[in-house]
């Protein structure tokens, strides 16, 4: 089977993309993705992992995880959405009354 | 009986202080029969205390504890006692001259308080028991002395007046302070095992031990003492309060400058003499000082134009004489006690009786300046006449009061300066020669020749001129009276204390001069007999003793010397006609307006220049400046400096917080890394 | 049926699920909050109530040791339901006649539910679901009045909170890989540091999740901006309750699973802690908002709590390290339940004078919570004042008050454990908060009031008496609750 | 419930009553009972008090917080009797002063009486958690009678003294950390038991030198900062000049004895334990908080300012006094405490009586005062002479016992301050008092009238005092005796007194 040190690898590489999304992009949209970058490359660790576990747990918790990713992505447009309304714009770098 | 209201020679004054300063302000007169008679009837205590302890030739002595080691106490010996009976005689007498003087004064009732306290403090300093109680007493002097000198208190220079005194007093102060710890840790550190009521400060506990000082201690203490001393008794280089003093009203400079105040500083040399005796080299300083404050004095006596001020400066010379006799102790041993104090009761008379002269004139003329007065013996005969005694004694003059004393203080100085050095008697027969001229410039300048300005010319009411006469008579009498068995008397103060002079002698490094009076060991042995011997004896063999030791002096001298004084006075009192009454002369002869020396004189020798503007405004004042500064700019400043290093570091980093969703993603990534690298760190040096 | 009864003693959590779906089923035929309101008031005292009860009682274990209820837990719990009581009290006033009062009120319910979960789960799964459920919920409520600062207040949250959930997934992933099991108690038993830099890397992440619900700098900052956006009585729901429910998570993961790992965590405590009260502290200066100086001051508080980790780490070393660690711990528990009132308490406090600037209708113009607003609180609004001067000297830990015990206890322990330097520091944070504490002091009592006095709504006041019958009572009386939080403490301790 | 916590509780419960009464009236007659209630209990303990015993009496203790040692724990002895009386007598007295505040009165009142409350307590507490919690809730009362009632820099002056000796309590704190987590008790327990601390200071094998030493210090500068003595003094002047007079006055007349009390208390059982260099050191600081102060007096403009920093000056003495560590020399710190808490209320009385009446501070506009106000200048006179250390009057007492004890010990320094303060002290006193009070009248004061009844009372009451501990020290330097005995042996503890 796949040695665990690729599965390991290309989770970090999802990690770190989302991550560099995060840290330059200004759309909202984009940074949901990212985040969700983010919360899969846990999850491929999680089943990765499992793999090489004699119990479960991984996939177990792996599922709960994408569970609540959904939610959280839930919640997440929910606010963009209001914004938007608001602001007429998902562009977050004007959005920035509270600061200092 | 009387001995058991000793308590209200001070107590009375004090009652009256209190009434007069409450309900004064109803009565007559501001309430100052009061005081008179407070003071009358501890005239008539310390009487009837004399009538006790004289006879039998002992003293008295009460003591209850205060607090602590220490305690208050009374103790009447022959030294505390003729010094009782002149300060309350003499006062009483000017506080019935100030009834006419204050007469109609709104502040009268705060005078005679403040009179009040006065008395009752420089009585209690008298007949204190220990150096502390006596310090009490000395401070409040300096108290009262401030109130009274300020008495006109709208006056600014009243106020300054009274400041200074007190400033100036109060450096003495500190010494004496001083000295009280020096000599009390010193006494402490003797681990003395002390009967029931006796107290380490006490003055006779104090004679018994002073053997077991070590003697550079014991020159310590006796400087710092003196120190007290000069800062009361206005010699140099703190006399500066004291011709500044007359702001007072008259009756005031009066009580300071002849009874309460200024003797004080006297009496404490006296008071703690064995001390000084046995303590090296103390009494030269004190007889150098005296002597060169007696000249000094007298010369700035000579320019002065304002009449008060010319007794003040005579004051201070003649307290100059005493401490110059006090200081020839150094040779004739206690016997210089009883011819300073004889002095100092002499002047007290004498000076009293000058200022309450000066001040009825002052009362009639109503100005202070000599050059506006003259020829007011045609319309104050009782004034000028008794003035003329005044001055007299205070020249000098053979017989009067002031002759006997201050002659046997120059013969003795002669002495000293035979054993030790002739300066003090050079300066003080200098001083002498110009204290019979200045005096009797003033009463010629006053008194003879034509008026120079239009003055009321009215004698004093009787009220006032009482006290002068009374004042004359003693001026003029108590000298031959009294000399011989005061000497004795007064001389024979230590001999009631467990202190043997030889052996303070022998520490102090003073040669036993052969025979008479010059080393307290024969008076000591005769007391010793007399002691053994009762009552009546000891009178007898001490009497014999004095006498003996008078004629021994009376040999000692050539006749040049023992007649000089009598020369110095005549010759005085005729330079001074020459000057101000015949006119053969006048000063612009001698001196011109801008003479450096006159004008030196004039100026007080620059006193007030050197002390007050540089010293006290330069110096001490510039020194608070800078602390203050220091306090701002630096103690402050770096409390100040830190709290805005804080805000600034704070109103920086709060930038920071950007607002920017991205950069807080950033900040969080950064801050893992961080966190990641520094603990990988952290963890290889092995914290 | 089966016999449900194995589950009483996670009852409180059931009864406000239940609560929270309930209210909302009612909500679709009434709309009347008030009556939400009542009803979960009524839910919380209730679980209240049964946590209370069961405060003192042994350590119990069930869905498949999933969950422990333990002293420890029940500790927490109660802060939890305290505060929410107190916001549901506060929201009384605030959401009296708003249509959308229910939602809030379920919402509020839901978050408490994550927070007890997350207390009590001793596996990385269940913690990782109360961690969402409760962050979920409040990111909702932060946006709940839909006003734009709201609505910044909460895309930031979100964003932050996801950002940093992930983190904490990816480390639990990690932490998996390595022990083979997701439940804390086991991962100890498991030793990890073969795994070489791995172990550090997954730790860290797993700290940065944490942190980010405690607000240690610099995952901090999402806090200000939100605390200061969202609606008053959220911030205080954040700041007393998520805040803390990140450290009952940390204390957990930390203490228990990760005590082997010592030496990695407790250098990026010491760290963390001390940049975290230095900068909340000198931030906070300058700030002109009142909730945003709130913000700041409770970053700098998690910052005297983050001490209890150090105090924990350093104890191991030691002869005493039992009572060294417990005393830390308990120092934690106490300041963590301290600070959850004293800072409910200021919150609802500015919300009394947000409601207050309302009232002067300046058609909120200018920013409510700013600190000109709060000049002559004292005349305008006395019971708020003085409620709020209160919290203030107890934030500044003057005794004697909720605040000065926890320091005490804290940093006291933190002396016993040789920190000298770190106690030194928090003492001199805390004499630097001062200086912000005594400025709204100084608008609230030595400022001439703006406007005319106000009736307080009976809602917050009653939830200000409330907190502050809470904050002097623990400082007067700590004997009770010093007791607890060792007990809680000692469930942490290895047996 | 016995006297001391009945004389705590009772101010206490008349500040919250004073807080919500409705009339100035009614709020100053409640206050005025409810401190004078605790002056005759104050009194009753002295008159009831054992005079020749070191015990701690008029004990009462009861467990508090047992899991950490922590006790409620009062009495008195010879180091707090003195003060817990000079407490409640300027209570009365600063009360009586203020009879005529209208600003707040309600508020003012109160926080007066919370005020006594707080300095009772840390006059009378014995665990150091009961002593630090007083120790600090006596921050709050005057951090709003500066901050309410205070001049025009108020908030700058009210800020900066809860700061600074807030943060030096903190360093109180830290080191009363580092004796109760040294110390366990026989049974392995911990305590804050004051004098079972304090006593086990002396012993090496628990707490070694370097290690007291750090702890020393801490306590140390806690107590010096409240003192306050040079250079920790810098809070002290901008709170008086700010603060309202009855604020001035508590502040100088109770608070800094605080400091002086825990030198007594504390620092001196542990003195003979840590190094010599200590000594040293507190005696300079001592020495240089005397001249400092002295002459910054001298160069003020603003009288209270002026009298602000004899304060500093005076308390020096204390602090030298009680370092050098001589029975006389203590006895005399103790003596200094109490009687320049006396003098300083009438000093203060007079700068904010002439504030109110003439409308200024600034010693250059005035002048001729007496001209007007006669019964004033005559009490203003008599506390400025008092404060010089005038004999007859108690400043003299404790300063000359001071000065003789310390000589034997320090005398290098003693001389010191002989020589600059005591004329300088003299100096400035006598410079205010002539600029203020005599001269003529300026014009624009001759308006003013006299002071009010109750101002002239209490002033008139503080100089009674003086003067009676000035000719009767006994009073209470006898109980003072045996308290400097008491400090110069090793600590007792309640077991051993076998009053617990």
């Amino acid at each position: 089977m796949i040695p665990l040190e690729l599965s390991i690898l290309l989770s970090s590489i999802v990690f770190t993309v989302g991550l560099y999304g995060l840290m330059t992009q200004r759309n909202g949209i984009k940074l949901m993705m990212c985040i969700e970058l983010l919360l899969n490359s846990a999850n491929i660790n999680l089943v990765a992992f499992s793999a090489y576990q004699p119990n479960m747990d991984g996939q177990v918790f792996a599922l709960f995880s994408i569970a609540l990713a959904a939610a959280e992505a839930g919640v997440g447009f929910a606010i963009l959405l209001s914004l938007y309304r608001l602001y007429g714009t998902i562009d977050l770098d004007n959005i920035n009354a509270l600061r200092w | 009986m009387f001995s058991d209201y000793a308590f209200l020679i001070v107590a009375l004054p004090v009652l009256a202080f209190v009434l007069c300063i409450f309900f004064g302000w109803h009565l007559p007169r501001g309430g100052g029969p009061i005081t008179v008679l407070a003071t009358f009837g501890a005239l008539l205590v310390s009487l009837g205390i004399a009538s006790e302890i004289v006879p039998n030739n002992s003293i008295l002595h009460q003591s209850i504890p205060w607090f602590g080691v220490f305690n208050v106490g009374i103790l009447v010996d022959p030294l505390a006692l003729v010094m009782l009976l002149m300060v309350t005689f003499v006062v009483t007498l000017i506080h019935t001259y100030a009834l006419g003087y204050m007469n109609g004064d709104p502040g009268a009732a705060r005078y005679f308080a403040e009179a009040g306290l006065f008395t009752a403090s420089m009585l209690g300093l008298i007949y204190s028991d220990n150096l502390l109680q006596l310090f009490i007493f000395w401070e409040l002097v300096g108290l009262c002395s401030y109130l009274l000198i300020g008495f006109w208190y709208r006056k600014p220079s009243a106020a300054a007046a009274a400041k200074k005194a007190f400033l100036t007093t109060r450096v003495g102060d500190v010494l004496f302070l001083t000295g009280i710890v020096l000599l009390y840790n010193n006494m402490a550190n003797l681990n003395l095992t002390l009967a029931p009521g006796e107290y380490l400060l006490q003055f006779p506990v104090i004679y018994a031990h002073l053997a077991q000082i070590d003697p550079t201690q014991l020159t310590f203490i006796a400087l710092c003492l003196l120190g007290g001393a000069v800062g009361k008794s206005g010699q140099f280089p703190l006399h500066v309060w004291l011709p500044d003093a007359m702001e007072g009203p008259t009756t005031v400079s009066a009580m300071i400058h002849a009874a309460t105040m200024v003797t004080a500083g006297v009496y404490l040399v006296a008071r703690m003499f064995p001390l000084f005796y046995a303590a090296p080299n103390a009494l030269t300083v004190v007889v150098l000082i005296g002597a060169f404050t007696a000249l000094f004095a007298a010369t700035m006596g000579l320019t002065a134009f304002d009449i008060k001020r010319v007794l003040a400066f005579s004051t201070v010379s003649q307290l100059g004489f005493m401490m110059a006799g006090l200081g020839a102790g150094a040779v004739t041993g206690v016997f210089a006690v009883a011819v300073a104090i004889f002095h100092l009761i002499g002047h007290s008379f004498f000076k009293a009786l000058l200022f309450l002269d000066a001040g009825s004139v002052i009362h009639a003329v109503g100005t202070n300046d000599m050059r506006e007065m003259g020829g007011i013996r045609k319309y104050m005969k009782w004034t000028s006449a008794t003035m003329l005694i005044g001055s007299l004694s205070l020249a000098g003059f053979p017989l009067t009061t002031g002759f006997f004393s201050k002659d046997e203080i120059i013969v003795i100085a002669y002495e000293y300066g035979i054993k030790a050095s002739m300066i003090p008697y050079i300066f003080l027969v200098l001083a002498a020669t110009l204290t019979a001229i200045y005096t009797f410039r003033l009463w010629f300048l006053t008194f003879t020749g034509e008026p120079r300005s239009d003055y009321h010319k009215h004698e004093s009411p009787a009220v006032m001129l009482g006290p002068l006469v009374v004042l004359a008579i003693f001026a003029l009498l108590f000298g031959i009276a009294a000399q011989g068995s005061f000497y004795n008397y007064v001389g024979s103060n230590f001999e009631h204390y467990d202190v043997d002079m030889a052996v303070l002698a022998g520490i102090g490094g003073h040669e036993l001069e052969e025979g008479g009076h010059g080393a307290a060991a024969a008076e000591g042995e005769h007391g010793a007999v007399a002691a053994t011997e009762g009552e009546h004896g000891a009178a007898a063999a001490e009497g014999e003793g004095g006498e003996e030791a008078a004629e021994a002096e009376e040999e000692g001298e050539p006749f040049i010397i023992q007649i000089l004084p009598i020369i110095i006075a005549l010759g005085g009192i005729f330079v001074a006609g020459l000057f101000y009454y015949w006119k053969k002369f006048s000063p612009s002869m001698i001196t011109g307006e801008r003479d450096p020396i006159r004008q030196m004189l004039l100026k007080g020798y620059y006193q007030h220049e050197i002390y007050t503007a540089w010293f006290a405004e330069k110096i001490v004042y510039g020194i608070a400046i800078f602390f203050n500064m220091i306090d701002i700019k630096v103690v402050d400043g770096i409390l100040n400096k830190i709290s805005d290093w804080t805000v600034a570091f704070g109103g920086n980093l709060r930038k920071v917080q950007t607002g920017v969703i991205e950069n807080y993603v950033t900040a969080l990534v950064l801050g893992v890394v961080v966190l990641v690298v520094v603990v990988k760190l952290a963890m290889e040096v092995g914290i | 049926m089966a016999d449900l009864g194995y589950m009483a003693p996670m009852g409180a959590e059931i009864l406000l699920s239940a609560l929270a779906v309930l209210i909302l089923l009612i909500g679709l035929f009434i709309r009347n909050s008030s009556l939400m309101g009542y009803l979960s008031l009524a839910g919380i005292v209730a679980a209240l109530g049964m946590v209370l009860s069961s405060i003192t009682s042994p350590t119990v274990t069930l869905l498949f040791d999933t969950l422990s209820v333990d002293s420890l837990s029940q500790f927490f719990k109660a802060t939890f339901l305290v505060v929410s009581l107190l916001v549901v009290v506060a929201s009384f006033s605030r959401y009296k006649d708003s249509p959308g009062g229910m939602e809030f009120y379920a919402l509020l319910l839901l978050a408490t539910v994550g927070m007890m979960v997350v207390s009590s789960a001793i596996d990385l799964i269940t913690l990782f679901v109360g961690f969402e459920l409760a962050s979920l919920s409040t990111y909702a409520l932060a946006a709940f009045d839909k006003s734009r600062r709201n609505l910044e207040a909460a895309m930031k949250y979100f964003l932050f909170g996801s950002v940093s959930s992930a983190f904490m997934l990816f480390g639990f992933s990690l932490l998996y890989g390595m022990a083979g099991t997701t439940s804390i108690p086991k991962i100890a038993t498991f030793a990890m540091a073969d795994f070489g830099p791995a172990t550090l890397v997954a730790v860290i992440f797993v700290i940065a999740g944490f942190a980010f619900k405690m607000a240690l700098v610099p995952f901090h900052m999402w806090a200000p901006d939100t605390y200061e956006g969202a609606p008053a009585l959220v911030s205080a729901m954040l700041a007393a309750g998520s805040k803390k429910m990140g450290f009952a998570a940390a204390f957990r993961v930390l203490f228990v699973a990760l005590l082997a790992l010592r030496t990695d965590w407790y250098i990026a405590f010491a760290i963390l802690a001390a940049v975290t009260m230095t900068l909340g502290n000198v931030v906070a200066i300058w700030q002109n908002n009142v909730r945003r100086i709130l913000a700041y001051s409770s970053i700098a508080q998690a910052g005297y709590i983050a001490i209890t980790f150090v105090v924990v780490g350093a104890a191991a070393d030691l002869p005493n390290s039992a009572y060294v660690a417990q005393t830390g711990i308990a120092g934690g528990l106490l300041l963590i339940l301290g600070h959850a009132l004293m800072k409910t308490g200021a919150f609802i406090a500015t919300a009394v004078v947000a409601y207050m600037v309302l009232k002067d209708n300046k058609e909120g113009k200018d920013n409510p919570d700013d600190i000109s607003n709060y000049a002559g609180l004292a005349r305008r609004a006395p019971i708020t004042a003085f409620c709020m001067l209160i919290f203030m000297f107890a934030l500044a830990g003057i005794p004697p008050t909720a605040g000065y015990v926890g320091k005490f206890v804290l940093f006291g322990s933190a002396i016993n454990a040789g920190l000298v330097w770190l106690a030194v520091l928090a003492i001199l944070n805390s004499a630097l908060s001062l200086y912000y504490y005594l400025r709204i002091i100084g608008y609230m009592y030595l400022k001439e009031p703006t406007g005319a006095k106000i009736a307080e709504p009976r809602g917050y006041a009653a939830a200000l008496i409330l907190t502050l019958i809470g904050v002097v009572g623990i400082g007067v009386f700590p004997q009770t609750f010093i007791d607890y939080a060792m007990q809680a403490a000692a469930v942490l301790l290895p047996h | 419930m016995n006297e001391i916590s009945l004389m705590i509780a009772i101010p206490l419960i008349g500040a919250i009553i004073t807080f919500f009464t409705r009339s100035r009236a009614q709020a100053r007659m409640v206050a005025l009972i409810a401190s004078i209630i605790p002056l005759l209990i104050s009194l009753q303990m002295y008159m009831g008090f054992d005079k020749t015993s070191m015990k701690m009496q008029f004990l009462e203790s009861y467990t508090w917080v047992p899991s950490l040692g922590i006790k409620y724990t009062v009495g008195v002895d010879g180091i707090g009797l003195p003060l817990v009386v000079l407490s409640t007598i300027v209570s009365v007295l600063v009360i009586i002063y203020s009879w005529g505040e209208d600003k707040k009165p309600n508020q003012f009142f109160a926080l007066l009486l919370l005020n006594e409350v707080g300095v009772l307590g840390v006059f009378t507490a014995l665990d150091f958690f009961l002593f630090y919690i007083f120790w600090e809730i006596v921050l709050i009362p005057m951090f709003f009678l500066i901050g309410v009632w205070g001049g025009p820099r108020k908030d700058y002056a009210a800020i900066k003294f809860f700061i600074y000796t807030h943060v030096a309590s903190l360093v109180m704190l830290l080191a009363i950390f580092a004796l109760y987590f040294t110390y366990r008790m026989p049974d392995g327990s911990r305590t804050f038991d004051m004098l079972t601390l304090l006593a086990a200071t002396a012993d090496q094998t628990i707490f070694p030198t370097s290690l007291l030493n750090i702890i020393f210090a801490g306590l140390l500068l806690g107590f010096l900062v409240k003192m306050p003595a040079f250079p920790f003094h810098t809070w002290l002047p901008d709170a008086h000049v700010e603060a309202p007079t009855a604020g001035s006055v508590v502040l100088a007349a109770l608070l800094l004895k605080m400091g002086g009390y825990g030198l007594f208390r504390v620092i001196l059982p542990i003195l003979p334990h840590v190094d010599k260099i200590f000594v040293t050191v507190i005696a300079i600081i001592a020495v240089i908080s005397i001249i400092y102060g002295a002459f910054l007096a001298l160069a003020q403009k603003d009288i209270k300012k002026l009298v602000a920093y004899s304060s500093i000056s005076h308390m020096g003495f204390v602090t030298l006094g009680a370092v050098a560590f001589t029975w006389m020399s203590i006895q005399g710190a103790m003596f200094q405490q109490f009687s320049h808490g006396i003098i300083t209320c009438a000093l203060f009385m007079s700068a904010g009586t002439i504030q109110h009446t003439v409308g200024t501070r600034v010693i250059a506009e005035l002048g001729g005062l007496a001209d007007r106000m006669p019964r004033f200048a005559f009490l203003m006179l008599a506390a400025f002479m008092a404060s010089l250390g005038l004999p007859g009057m108690s400043g003299f007492v404790a300063e000359f016992l001071v000065l003789a004890g310390s000589y034997a010990t320090l005398p290098v320094y003693t001389l010191i301050v002989i020589f600059t303060s005591v004329a300088i002290t003299a100096g400035y006193h006598l410079w205010a008092t002539q600029k203020v009070l005599f001269g003529p009248i300026l014009q624009k004061h001759l308006d003013v009238h006299d002071a009010h009844g109750y101002e002239l009372f209490s002033m008139s009451m503080i100089i009674l005092l003086s003067l009676l501990f000035g000719i009767r020290p006994s009073l209470i330097t006898d109980i003072m005796g045996v308290a400097a005995n008491q400090v110069m042996q090793p600590v007792v503890t309640l077991a051993q007194m076998g009053v617990i």
